[in-house]
């Protein structure tokens, strides 16, 4: 039973980190029909603008320590952040163990910005063009965004912890009636899972309760005729941009203490994001969502060792295996409009 | 025994009966004519003929085999061709291609491999498609993009495209729609002159009265999902439910 | 002539001798000279060359002509890769049953996947081919290892039973005994080509793919497939049934594929799994659009590009740039060498991911526009230019 | 003018150049060239109308009559390379088409437009997203009650004529000065030809300008003030409606009627 | 020609086969310093590094037998297909003679076997998989790198003596080659101390989330989690074990223990601050005492501002050690360059005396184990060295059971 709910609570988090990155995925794909394989490297870049936060926070000057020497032989060279100098080591350290939440003020701008910079400077005139061309360049796009990024921050990962406050685990159990110490959960990751039901519902509202959605998705329909009806179809498709870079770019900071970031995250997201915008249903904000969740929950369950008992290997192919039954059983995913990406 | 017997056919739409009880007997190598106000359910009963649409009950039968349950491109294999009320072409291929198209698919039936012949040393087709070009009046645009037509051309194209199958039942849904007078008139005279060459069976379903009234033996006007009246040309035109439901003040 | 148009056969007359003289128009620099960097004549460069060609090739004839965007055709190349190694193992070193093989297993395995995904279409068909790559994939790298070998790759041991083996049969791939890797060295002057066996077996099998592709192409079954692409719709209700169409040009893809991967196990006898990730499906899809999809020679060209910039490129390291640049003043050549080390060496994916933009940016039909581009320009200039009114657009060739 | 001459500038508008109308025009079109890609479709069509007039646009199939309205509609295919449009002293030519029409611009696409995905209603609320907005959807579902029936309905799913029927009220959903229709009676049935004949005459009385493009010549021309004929991209005749009804040499010379 | 690439002209070349691209690109990156350091010594430039602290004096500072050593760079991108293909490039196309270099196991036997078929050497990179010099060995290749065999061996005895004998230790393996027999190596090593093996699992290589695979580890009844990871998902599966406070727990009354059985500078880098304390063995560590690693750290850090890792030194060695074989045969002929170095014994280098086993063409020396470092000062000293296991305590008999069912073969020099 415990195995279970531990199980579930990964699937959770695990699927919320799908959920968050199809969300902003389907924003481009399934409702502006860009086939974007630049996503994951906005997933990458807001990942990193944890890690420059970080940096930032950690600004250091150096005081030569004339006691100890380091590798060379040489007086070693101690760093000093400000923020330590300034507010003392406790709380310089405390602070800056507060990097990665506090790198979401950057991510929303920065995010939005990178968001409508390639909207306006390329992808606006890749809507038309088949998708095939629009894979092409924003495949290219991806692949310069994760050099730039390397020739910044180099190939190896980097730490970012989470504060220190959130970082350990909870005896989770407890509260549920377990006896002490059966069921463990870190605090980020129940940080990270209401995080992304905050973005979700956000986003859901936004495009729920007001005619934007509509107009987004009429404009994708049928850009001409949208224009013909007054509505300057372009400013909206770039908004949606930006937010769906938001949305990504954000849940690649908080990502960051779970999973290290590295300049080729983002590829290796891309295509487990467009199985699950895909199986959720082109089109379909909840469906994306919807298959985050349950794919991150199969995921889960196919890791168990009682499952990999009887079929060895089954966690590796169980993502695929769940996206070709769905797929063959639901025309179109889970929840997916008619006719979006059909041909 | 008509050629196309449709029985108690109904259709229902969620909520919406789109067709309601409807029966329908077409005579082998007439001209038979569909009208009624927009929305009557015409297009959904063509729809129904050539298999995009299973009715929830009823019969169709062509040539004496059931059309129900059979897939589109096997029911026009049976002899059955459609043209569409909003022209469906190849757009991305040239409108020579267009008509080579069913050209082949007349020919060879709905698969064949044919991997390795030229489609450019196909004699006999390739005459065929510039003589059903020619006969539209349209030999002069064969290289154009089919995509890149004018809309009366899209309908002309799509027209010698069903022609040139040589069907036994052509199905016209308002075939002249949009299209210049003189091109309506040519439409009509190419009909009946395809009419009395071969065996052929139509059904068309129009607005333009012109149309109707040039060509049609016989008349079902549809309301609401159900036939109103079949009859002659010369009766439709006088009944008065039809003059009210649909042809209002219109001269015909 | 050969029953293709005479277009065509200029075509082919054309990639024909491009590809025979490969290894001379491929070392167009002296072997000891600066420039000697950008020569690509070596036989293993031009073995991937052609044999990504075939691949390229071989996807056009369905991405291209019936819009089916496959992205797990990797799958397929690397199951002819298994097979041919296999063949190696278990036969001989012979490459004839090797690469038949290779051609039939990838063939059945292309029946059985293109059968469930051709039940859909667009972007769904996409994602259930990847997904039938990738769980082929993982499990080749790993559950499958005792018939994959795993990670490393599967080789020929000496160990390996190698039934068919004669006697004096050499112990690299062969054909009838005629060894793949041999190859004669043409030295003229300061120049060198490297005339292999290997290369001219792959070259002359491009050459035969290349023409039974211009054949599809030009033939009624390729004008269906175009129609497939076109409107779908509309084939059905002309009487055509456009699933076995999709069909037959997905095996023939796939086919195609297994033939690449039997060659290169022909070439070099390992099969890795990587073969089969999701980004090398991916790499034939870039190359078939960077090329220019639904052309003739366009998927030839990306395949010919995507592996010049990766053999090429990535092998310019600083040392090479401050010999290029060691004439300029000292701190220009650090300064122009930084730079110039940005783009290529380990820096070689921001070219080919600028490439890639640029390539679609400015010619959106791909290599072959560019080319088609050059071809009007000069014509233009020799004032040849056609009146204004013609809507006349080509369809692609 | 050159074309050369054209990229120097916007040339100032002609005022002298006006009709014998007394009425101030109001919608000029002067001289526009639109190409389609390399193809030159549209050449140098020229016409004004007064406030309130209904124009009829006439020509044969491909004569390049749908392209003039979406050149005017400041759709960017074909694209306008030269030439002016003027709408009440607004220069259209400079503008996009949700510009145009904010200023007062709808186009009644051919081939209707019906927005996927959405429903009835939802295709009339969008008209309705930004100003200028004109009738309310009560007051156009009592025009067209079977619209009002089908609201709920995914607009394409809507028969041939009601999608028709659809494509006009959104027009008449924002507040309209100048009214463009692409061959509105296509596909309808004769009552129906007849109501919307109707309907445009109320349009015309609340003083909306109106061009409209029709196959069905005679009918059309009853409804117009003025009539223009293009012929391969080209005016070929720029007159009162009443001259081509009764010229019957000029009806079978473009229109063979 | 002789052989393959018979140098004829005033130079030789040597191809530096690295990934430069992917994960593993810092790694090759570092070797690839590495590699242009060693050049620079064999020509006599710079101060000469490791030539001055290596017991064989023949290399002189005046290229490898009178010519100037050039090199040609590749990117293998870490996959074995890659890998062979920039190599193919260097043996055909630039002439080289040896082939150098890599950062994993299934690159090394791919690459391996193409150099045995070509006729050149290959000196291989980073590569622990026992079957490099087990199953997989080659005439042509040798091994300076140590072995999963020899972590295991090398982490007993320090692991019996923090931890005890009465452990049960849980595996997270991942699910390759490598993997596998660094898994097999690590049981047969903790079995040995009377430790108890609970659970072996299988994870997916590039999973980026253990999670899944964590949480089982708790109730499992382990006290020991042994993480047979590599490189990223090494660091992502430590971060995530002590973020789930598995280190803070209590189980049968011990401590909760984690264990990364083979460690790299950069993957310590990468997990930060969960390293702390956490056992695991390495090859060659910059700390250590000797000579030679002194002049080695020494040229290298002046050249480029930090020390090198691990990798590095394996590929500058190798560089070294193929020169001086070279030198002492008298020809580049390959043949002669492994009857050189097979059973070459000599000192210098870092890790003390050293030998090239003939059987196996693997490396022998001590070999280190590495703790966390709980208050490094720099960056660079996150890790300490606790113990420098003797080479005997790490030696096994070439025919040992892990090693077994591989064959030299004849050496090939191609044609
Ligand atoms: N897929 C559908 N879903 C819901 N309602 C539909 C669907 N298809 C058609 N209808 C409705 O069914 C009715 C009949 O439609 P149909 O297209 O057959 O009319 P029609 O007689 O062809 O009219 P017109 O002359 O205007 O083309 C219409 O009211 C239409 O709205
Ligand atoms: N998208 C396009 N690309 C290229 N040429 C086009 C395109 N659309 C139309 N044309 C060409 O422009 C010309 C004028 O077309 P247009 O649609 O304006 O004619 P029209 O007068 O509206 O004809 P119809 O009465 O058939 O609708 C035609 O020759 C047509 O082939
Ligand atoms: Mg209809
Ligand atoms: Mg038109």
């Amino acid at each position: 039973m415990d195995a279970i709910i531990l199980q579930i609570l990964n699937g959770l988090d695990k699927g919320s980190a799908y959920a968050l990155i199809a969300l902003g995925l389907t924003l481009i794909f399934g409702t502006l029909g860009v086939v974007n394989f630049a996503h994951g490297a906005l997933f990458m870049i807001g990942a990193f603008c944890a890690v420059t936060v970080q940096r930032l926070m950690q600004l250091s000057h150096t005081e030569i320590d004339e006691s100890r020497t380091d590798f060379l032989g040489n007086p070693l060279q101690v760093e000093v952040p400000y923020l330590e100098s300034w507010f003392g080591p406790e709380l310089g350290q405390a602070l800056i163990s507060w990097s990665v939440p506090l790198a979401i003020l950057l991510a929303i701008p920065v995010m939005m910005l990178v968001g409508w910079i390639m909207e306006r400077g390329l992808i606006q005139h890749f809507y038309k063009r088949p998708h095939a061309d629009q894979i092409l360049v924003t495949f290219g796009l991806a692949i310069v965004l994760q050099e730039i990024i390397r020739q910044f921050y180099g190939a190896n990962p980097i730490p970012t912890p989470a504060p220190d406050a959130l970082r350990g685990s909870v005896d989770f159990g407890v509260w549920l009636g377990f006896g002490p110490g059966v069921i463990f959960y870190p605090v980020w990751r129940f940080v990270y899972f209401l995080f992304s039901l905050l973005i979700i519902g956000g986003v859901f509202a936004f495009l729920q309760f007001t005619t934007f959605g509509m107009v987004v998705r009429a404009g994708m329909a049928d850009r001409e005729t949208v224009g013909l009806l007054g509505i300057d179809i372009d400013k909206r498709f770039t908004l949606m941009f930006g937010i769906a870079a938001a949305v990504a770019g954000l849940a690649g900071v908080m990502y960051t203490p779970i999973l290290s970031p590295n300049y080729h995250m983002g590829m290796d997201f891309l295509v487990l994001s467009f199985v699950v915008v895909v199986v959720g249903g082109m089109g379909s904000l909840p469906g994306a969502v919807l298959s985050g969740f349950l794919l991150g929950i199969v995921q889960s369950f196919a890791s168990m060792n009682e499952v990999k008992a009887i079929l060895p290997g089954i966690d590796q192919i169980i993502i695929y295996l769940v996206a070709i039954i769905i797929l063959l059983t639901r025309p179109r995913g889970l929840l997916g409009r008619r006719g979006v990406m059909e041909e | 025994m008509g050629i196309l017997e449709v029985k108690g056919v109904n259709k229902n739409f969620g909520g919406l009966k789109a067709l309601q009880d409807v029966n329908l007997s077409v005579q082998e190598g007439t001209v038979h004519a569909i009208i009624g106000p927009n929305g009557a359910g015409k297009s959904t009963l063509l729809n129904v003929l050539v298999g995009k649409l299973r009715p929830d009950t009823g019969s169709v039968m062509f040539d004496g085999k059931s059309v129900l349950g059979r897939k589109p491109h096997e029911i026009n294999q049976m002899g059955i061709s459609r043209v569409f009320q909003t022209p469906e072409i190849f757009t991305d291929l040239s409108v020579l291609e267009n008509v080579l198209i069913p050209c082949f698919a007349r020919r060879d039936g709905a698969f064949r491999m044919h991997a390795f012949e030229s489609v450019a040393h196909e004699g006999t087709i390739n005459e065929e498609a510039e003589q059903i070009l020619a006969d539209v009046n349209m030999a002069d645009k064969r290289n154009l993009h089919a995509g890149s037509l004018s809309r009366g051309d899209k309908r002309r194209l799509e027209m010698a495209m069903c022609l040139v199958q040589q069907p036994k039942l052509l199905l016209l849904d308002e075939p002249t729609a949009g299209m210049a007078r003189a091109d309506t008139n040519n439409t009509i005279d190419l009909l009946k002159e395809i009419k009395e060459t071969r065996p052929i069976t139509m059904a068309i379903i129009e607005h333009d009265m012109h149309v109707v009234f040039s060509l049609a033996e016989r008349i079902t006007v549809l309301a609401q999902g159900t036939p109103l009246v079949e009859d002659t040309p010369e009766n439709i035109k006088g009944h008065p439910k039809v003059r009210e439901a649909y042809l209002g003040e219109a001269q015909v | 002539m050969l029953g293709i148009g005479k277009r065509d056969t200029t075509i082919l007359l054309v990639v024909a001798f491009m590809a025979l003289a490969a290894p001379i128009i491929l070392n167009p620099f002296p072997a000891n000279s600066a420039m000697a960097q950008f020569n690509a004549g070596y036989p293993d460069l031009m073995q991937r060359f052609v044999i990504f060609g075939i691949f390229a090739i071989g996807f056009n004839i369905l991405f291209g002509l019936t819009g089916y965007l496959s992205f797990g055709h990797a799958a397929f190349l690397g199951a002819g890769s298994y097979a041919a190694v296999w063949m190696f193992k278990l036969l001989s070193f012979n490459v004839i049953p090797a690469v038949l093989l290779s051609i039939v297993v990838a063939a059945l395995f292309s029946v059985l996947i293109g059968f469930i995904s051709l039940r859909r279409s667009g972007i769904y068909f996409s994602i259930l081919t990847l997904a039938f790559a990738q769980m082929s994939y993982n499990l080749a790298y790993s559950v499958l290892t005792p018939l994959t070998n795993g990670e490393t790759g599967l080789q020929v041991y000496t160990s390996d039973p190698q039934y068919l083996r004669g006697e004096g049969d050499p112990i690299v791939t062969h054909l009838f005994g005629l060894e793949m890797r041999a190859k004669e060295t043409l030295e003229l002057g300061p120049w060198a080509f490297d005339f292999s066996v290997g290369y001219y077996f792959c070259a002359i099998l491009m050459l035969i793919s290349f023409y039974i592709s211009i054949r599809i192409f030009r033939s009624p079954f390729g004008l269906m497939l175009r129609a497939v692409k076109s409107n779908n719709h509309r084939l059905s209700y002309t009487g055509l049934n456009s699933r076995p169409y999709a069909l037959t040009a997905f095996i023939i893809s796939g086919a195609y594929a297994g033939l690449a991967g039997g060659l290169l196990a022909a070439m070099d006898p390992l099969a890795g799994a990587e073969r089969m990730q999701w980004t090398a499906s991916g790499e034939v899809v870039l190359m078939t659009i960077l090329g220019g999809a639904g052309t003739l020679i366009g998927p030839v060209l990306g395949a010919g590009f995507i592996k010049y910039c990766e053999n090429i490129f990535s092998k310019i390291n600083e040392n090479v740039l401050h010999s290029w640049f060691a004439a300029l003043p000292d701190g220009l050549e650090t300064g122009l060498v930084w730079v110039a080390s940005k783009f290529v060496g380990e820096g070689w994916h921001l070219t080919l991911g600028l490439m890639f933009m640029l390539v679609v940016i400015f010619l959106p039909g791909g290599l072959v526009e560019g080319g088609q581009r050059i071809g009007r320009a000069l014509r233009r200039r020799r004032g040849q230019d056609e009146p204004g009114r013609s809507a006349a657009k080509e369809p692609a060739e | 003018m050159t074309h050369v001459e054209h990229l120097k500038g916007p040339q100032p508008f002609d005022k002298t150049r006006n009709m014998a109308a007394t009425a101030p025009k109001f919608l000029s079109v002067w001289d526009i060239q639109a190409y389609y890609g390399e193809s030159y479709i549209v050449q140098g069509v020229s016409f004004d109308i007064h406030e309130g007039e209904i124009l009829a646009l006439l020509g044969r199939n491909g004569a390049g009559k749908t392209s003039t309205l979406r050149t005017i509609a400041r759709l960017g295919n074909p694209s306008l390379k030269h030439g002016e449009i003027w709408l009440d002293h607004e220069p259209l030519h400079k503008m996009k088409s949700h510009q145009a029409a904010q200023k007062g611009i709808a186009l009644v696409p051919e081939d209707r437009r019906i927005i996927s995905g959405l429903t009835v209603e939802e295709n009339l609320k969008l008209a309705q997203i930004n100003p200028p907005i004109g009738w309310s959807l009560d007051r156009i579902y009592e025009l067209f009650p079977r619209l009002g029936e089908r609201r709920r309905q995914e607009g394409v799913t809507l028969s041939g004529g009601e999608q028709q029927m659809l494509a006009i009220a959104r027009a008449l959903a924002r507040d309209i000065k100048v009214l463009l229709l692409d061959e509105p009676y296509e596909g309808l049935a004769p009552v129906i030809v007849q109501e919307i004949a109707k309907t445009l005459e109320l349009i015309r009385d609340q003083g909306i300008t109106t061009i409209i493009v029709e196959q069905n010549a005679v009918a059309a021309l009853k409804l117009a003030d003025r009539a223009v004929i293009l012929d391969t991209g080209q005016v070929v005749f720029d007159g009162s409606a009443q001259d081509v009804l009764d010229d019957e040499g000029l009806r079978a010379q473009y229109l063979a009627i | 020609a002789a052989f393959t690439n018979e140098p004829t002209g005033s130079t030789v070349t040597l191809g530096f086969n690295v990934p430069q691209t992917g994960a593993y690109a810092e790694e090759g990156l570092d070797e690839l310093r590495a590699q242009q350091l060693a050049v620079e010594h064999l020509n006599g430039e710079g101060d000469g590094g490791m030539l001055n602290t290596f017991s064989s004096k023949v290399l002189d500072g005046t290229g490898i037998m009178g010519k100037r050593v050039e090199f040609v760079t590749g990117d293998t991108q870490t996959k074995s297909d890659v890998a062979r293909a920039t190599a193919q490039s260097m043996i055909q196309k630039d002439g080289a003679v040896m082939i150098n270099g890599g950062s994993s196991s299934g690159v090394a036997i791919a690459v391996q076997g193409l150099c045995q078929e070509a006729g050149v050497i290959f000196m291989a990179g980073l590569t622990h998989s026992n079957d490099t010099t087990g199953k997989d060995k080659k005439r042509n290749g040798f091994r300076h790198f140590f072995n999963g065999y020899m972590s295991g061996a090398a982490l007993g005895p320090v692991l019996e003596q923090a931890y005890g004998n009465e452990r049960r230790a849980y595996h997270l393996t991942a699910d390759y080659t490598w993997g596998w027999t660094q898994e097999e190596s690590m049981i047969a090593a903790t079995e040995a101390l009377g430790w108890e093996t609970v659970e072996t699992v299988l994870t997916p290589v590039g999973a980026g989330d253990f999670s899944s695979y964590i949480a089982p580890v708790m109730n499992s009844g382990a006290d020991v989690l042994i993480l047979n990871h590599y490189g990223g998902d090494m660091v992502n599966s430590l971060t995530q074990a002590v973020q789930f406070g598995l280190r803070d727990r209590q189980v049968n009354g011990n401590n909760f223990e984690i264990i990364v059985p083979l460690y790299s500078e950069l993957m310590a880098a990468g997990a930060g601050e969960a390293i702390k304390g956490v056992y695991g063995s390495m090859n060659w560590n910059w700390q250590l005492q000797d000579e030679g690693t002194a002049a080695f750290t020494r040229s290298f850090g002046e050249k480029y501002g930090f020390p090198p890792s691990g990798s590095a030194h394996t590929c500058y060695v190798q560089t070294l050690l193929y020169a001086d074989a070279v030198t002492r045969a008298g020809s580049f002929n390959p043949c002669a360059v492994v009857e050189a170095l097979e059973g070459f014994e000599f000192d210098g280098m870092g890790n003390g005396p050293t030998l090239y086993r003939a059987e196996d063409h693997q490396c022998f020396k001590d070999v280190l184990v590495m703790k966390g470092a709980e208050n490094p000062t720099t960056p660079f000293d996150n890790l300490e060295i606790v113990e420098v296991t003797p080479v005997e305590q790490v030696m096994y008999e070439p025919d040992h059971p892990m090693f077994a069912g591989g064959d030299l073969g004849e050496c090939n020099p191609g044609e």
